[in-house]
């Protein structure tokens, strides 16, 4: 473990190591915080951050599926200021980068939040993809030239690099990512979670109150190391790759795939000590296979 | 730092078909109305929410009702078995706010789970008010006995002692005027007619909420239910809420 | 049970039942009809059927994932000849609906298959979504202009009623699924399988030969009742949902997210009697909910 | 109508680390050669192939090496427990193709199971020529020096008896002139030179191919491997070909 070196670059800026928390599964770090120190993580992603406080979806928002968790949460949080005056001077407090994960029901308002955030964070991803509100999100993430002028737009009120997080939800990532690229964008998250739902067969009634939610967790890792794998190989961006991220064997398929940092997000619902864990593990399958610097395996898969 | 803990399941016991109560070794004290959360092993990802029923020599004593895919899994475990178990979490009931009066648990069906730990700190001028469906469900009577200075049982059909709900006998009891405080925990329903009871007679009044949960410890934002007009986390805002700041209907 | 009416009608054709089983994972019947009877099925689905015969993509060709099966078969078969001579006689034996699945390379190729196939079976589902294929496959399922217009053509060719297969790995299934309706299309089924990925970390090659194949099974069943349901809603047409069926309970939930039939998978791999056990626990789960006709659930979910 | 079997674990043993043996209640007797398609438990959807390795009084017994997840969850079942079992499943060994010679079993780690059973088959004139990478690994000596009339072992590393591969022996072996036919299963790479020298010194050679299976009954077609250039299904085509006509090159 001496003389392994696990630092990542995303975007010109290192990260001492390649785990980082997938944004809404780590709260602002406050409540996970009290389980490890969280300056062993590579970076941690915010909750997602509105304008003004929003109040999210009525439960229940959560349900369990087959390797996999459905939820409607629809970005509950307490709005920018609030971010700024409390979470962030508390996660300033740990030795990791801080992302913060934006997503204005508008533009004009995602260029207002990225202008606040100033350089008080040490980037800014901008969230194209949430599948759980009528406005913004997912609407955001499916067309190509939204994605294009979103991230243009976005870019300029960035004084941080801007990653984009996609959606899933779509026909071609390549053509997303692509579009992001023109546009801008610094990096890449993907991704987030795919719309689905479950209906009470007894009830009848489907078990999320907002009908449909996201789906993440290990059901859907084959689909997100396909888009790594798709974007990688056609974007020359740094990628954050995450869905279903359990074990560090799943962090390492993800940076195999072409992943530069891998981020842990369902698996911090199981355990609080996940992110922790996944490095642990992470660590003891670079040191098995003789591994001495995680930049090596980044898009090392041999593909056929 | 925090942590999970790894627990030998010290005792099983079946209390009524379909329900469970284990003992098992617990390092860390709960205070009433708190709550563990349990994994239920291989098949099953999210943990599941159980109240604290007791807890006595490191031991850590949980019941539950088998309902889905978890609680089967959970209640398949023997005595030996380790069951990961994140906890204690929650707030906790205000036992402290009692009153100088008689207090009383009113629990319904697998509500009372969480009141007899609670009984315990309230002393004996305890009385509990405890409603099951029918006679083959009535559990726990001589454990809340041998706490509260008296247990009163209806069953919906009125199998066992008199038929009627809790909030029967609660109005009938509240006719003495000695009552102080209540802690409710039991179906929705059930909670928000004692809520009303307790606020129309200005009696202080403590419920404990359940939701559909994710982490447990306020990380996911999921579990959130409706205060005073405002979406707070069950897990972590709770679950126990002050019954008038309660939207219910929500 | 006596006095339970299974029967469900998909496009004009009365099914005994509505379980059915998928294309690809009950090969053409000769192996399951050794476990049980097949007439007990509302219908049966041949393995994609092409002009000439196919030699399909090279092993491996399945990976297990977390609740989940990636598959790279490639769309193996022995040509339409050869279904005509010797599959179909052999399936008409049985007191049960032919569904022949088509997959050609080319649209015309489809038309001549669709044409050949005559009125000998009962319906003809088109496979526009195999994401194991270059040609042909998926290419034609997720452009809307694509499936209207390969939906007409084929359809002019086809003497029974035409069964469109859709692919999930689309941004807006509503759109492509009111394409095919506008294109002719008499049923849909959905869904085929989303297109993953799974790496060994150990040797770093992707266990599938093909490097992607198609992910199935429980994991996808939140996406495939998502877009039952979604489509349930917007367009007039029977279903045949799939995905993840492994429980008459599954069945159940399809069926009340709008689909008139479902179609066992990826269970078929795990178990011969899969359909069968399904069947017998949909009875069930019917008993059980006092329902005395199928059809009085088809729909019924109780959204918010 | 064929089908499933439920199957009661009566014996477990330990061949060496990470591999194992049980016997298990079957009520269909297998051809040399076949195999089982066995379910591993919760958690683990398909099931997992593995060959016969001998049959005897209603038991079947088979072998396995822990590798991924479903052998190692195949592995912590007891005696006692049940198991899901499809089979007897594929096409045989052609022991009545042996010859009038001597029949030699050629295997490499685990591929040496099947050839056990088909060694009995085979009778008192065969052979083993059994390879292993290091003494540690070698396993069932005493089970074929009981149906063979010899054995030969060599490994890799030369811990035990001779250093060298299958195929030395196997070419030494030749010299006598009385070698009949040759039945094999191993890593690829040893099969194909089992294979290329039988095929230079004109012998009868069967081999058993692996290929990653879904149904194992020939109903999903991902078990392929290349047949005189045709994709034929190991399930169902095979797991047994003549040696000749596998593209080992595929
Ligand atoms: C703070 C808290 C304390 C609880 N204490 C106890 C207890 O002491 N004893 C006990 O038997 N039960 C208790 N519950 C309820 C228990 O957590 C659920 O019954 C359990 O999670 C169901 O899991 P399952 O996998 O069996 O059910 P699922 O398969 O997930 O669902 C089956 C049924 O259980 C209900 N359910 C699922 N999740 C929850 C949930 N989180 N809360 C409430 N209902 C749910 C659903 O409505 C559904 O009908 C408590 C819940 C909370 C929130
Ligand atoms: C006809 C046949 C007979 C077999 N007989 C035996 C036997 O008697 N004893 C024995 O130990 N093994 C036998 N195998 C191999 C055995 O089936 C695999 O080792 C097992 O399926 C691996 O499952 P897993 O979940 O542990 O591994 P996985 O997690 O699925 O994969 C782990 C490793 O196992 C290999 N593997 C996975 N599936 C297969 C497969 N179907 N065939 C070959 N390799 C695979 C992969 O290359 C991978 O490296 C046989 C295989 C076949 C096809
Ligand atoms: C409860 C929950 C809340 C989430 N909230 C957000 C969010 O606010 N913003 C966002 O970009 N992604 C959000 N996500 C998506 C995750 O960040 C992640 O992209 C996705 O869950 C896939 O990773 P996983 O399978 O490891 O969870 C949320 C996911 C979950 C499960
Ligand atoms: C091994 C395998 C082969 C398949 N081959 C075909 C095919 O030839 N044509 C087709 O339309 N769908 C094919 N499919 C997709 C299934 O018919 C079905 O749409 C999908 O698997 C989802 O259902 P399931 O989860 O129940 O398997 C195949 C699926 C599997 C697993
Ligand atoms: S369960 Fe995660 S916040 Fe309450
Ligand atoms: S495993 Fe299905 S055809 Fe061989």
């Amino acid at each position: 473990m001496n003389n392994l070196d696990m630092s990542v670059n995303i975007a010109g800026i290192s990260l001492k190591n390649p785990i980082v928390t997938a944004s809404g599964t780590f709260g602002n770090g406050w409540e996970i915080s009290r389980y490890y120190d969280l300056s062993e993580l590579g970076a941690v992603t915010s909750k997602a951050i509105t304008l003004s406080p929003k109040q999210g979806n009525p439960p229940p928002r959560i349900a369990e599926t087959d390797s996999g968790v459905l939820n409607s949460v629809g970005l509950q949080n307490s709005g920018i200021e609030f971010f700024l005056k409390y979470d962030l001077p508390n996660l300033r407090r740990y030795d990791t980068k801080v992302i913060a994960n934006i997503s204005g029901n508008t533009i004009e308002e995602n260029c207002e939040i990225a202008k606040r955030l100033g350089g008080e964070v040490d980037f800014i991803e901008l969230n194209i993809s949430c599948p759980n509100v009528k406005q913004g999100g997912v609407a955001f993430g499916t067309d190509p030239r939204i994605v294009y002028d979103i991230t243009g737009r976005v870019r300029e009120h960035c004084s941080v690099p801007l990653i984009v997080k996609l959606s899933p939800n779509v026909t071609d990532i390549v053509e997303i990512a692509v579009a992001a690229q023109k546009g801008g964008a610094n990096a890449l998250s993907l991704i987030n979670t795919l719309l689905g739902m479950k209906i009470d067969v007894n009830t009848r009634k489907p078990i999320l109150a907002n009908n449909t939610g996201g789906l993440s967790g290990p059901a859907v890792k084959p689909v997100a190391v396909r888009m790594v794998w798709q974007v990688a190989k056609n974007v020359d961006l740094p990628i954050i790759g995450m869905g279903g991220i359990m074990s560090g064997e799943d962090a390492a398929e993800f940076i195999l795939a072409g992943a530069s940092a891998v981020a842990v997000g369902t698996a911090n619902l199981v355990t609080p000590t996940a992110a922790l864990d996944i490095k642990k593990q992470f660590v003891q399958y670079l040191v098995k296979n003789k591994i001495k610097n995680v930049k090596d395996i980044i898009g090392a898969v041999i593909a056929n | 730092m925090e942590k999970t803990h790894s627990c030998t399941i010290v005792k099983k016991t079946m209390l009524c078909p379909d329900t469970y109560d284990f003992v098992v070794n617990f390092p860390q004290e709960p205070k009433p109305g708190q709550f563990v959360h349990i994994s239920c092993g291989e098949g099953v990802m999210l943990r599941r929410p159980m109240s604290v029923c007791d807890y006595f020599d490191n031991n850590l004593r949980f019941s539950f009702a088998v309902r889905g895919k978890g609680t089967k899994l959970l209640a398949q475990h023997s005595v030996g078995d380790k069951l990961d178990i994140l906890g204690p979490l929650g707030t906790n009931f205000g036992v402290d706010k009692k009153g100088d009066g008689v207090s009383l648990v009113i629990g319904g069906g697998i509500g009372i789970f969480p009141l007899f730990y609670t009984a315990k700190f309230l002393g004996e001028k305890t009385e509990a008010i405890l409603g099951f469906r029918t006679k083959d469900l009535v559990i726990m009577e001589d454990d809340f006995n041998a706490v509260c200075s008296k247990t009163h049982i209806v069953t919906d059909d009125g199998s066992y002692n008199c038929a009627g709900l809790v909030t029967d006998i609660f109005k009938e009891r509240l006719q003495k005027g000695d009552i102080t405080s209540v802690y409710t925990c039991g179906p929705r329903g059930m909670m928000k007619a004692v809520a009303e009871i307790a606020a129309e007679n200005d009696i202080f009044c403590e419920v404990s909420l359940e939701e559909r949960m994710g982490c447990g410890i306020g990380s996911c934002a999921v579990c959130v239910c409706k205060i005073k007009g405002k979406y707070l986390k069950v897990c972590q805002n709770g679950p126990i809420f002050n019954a008038r700041e309660v939207d219910f209907d929500e």
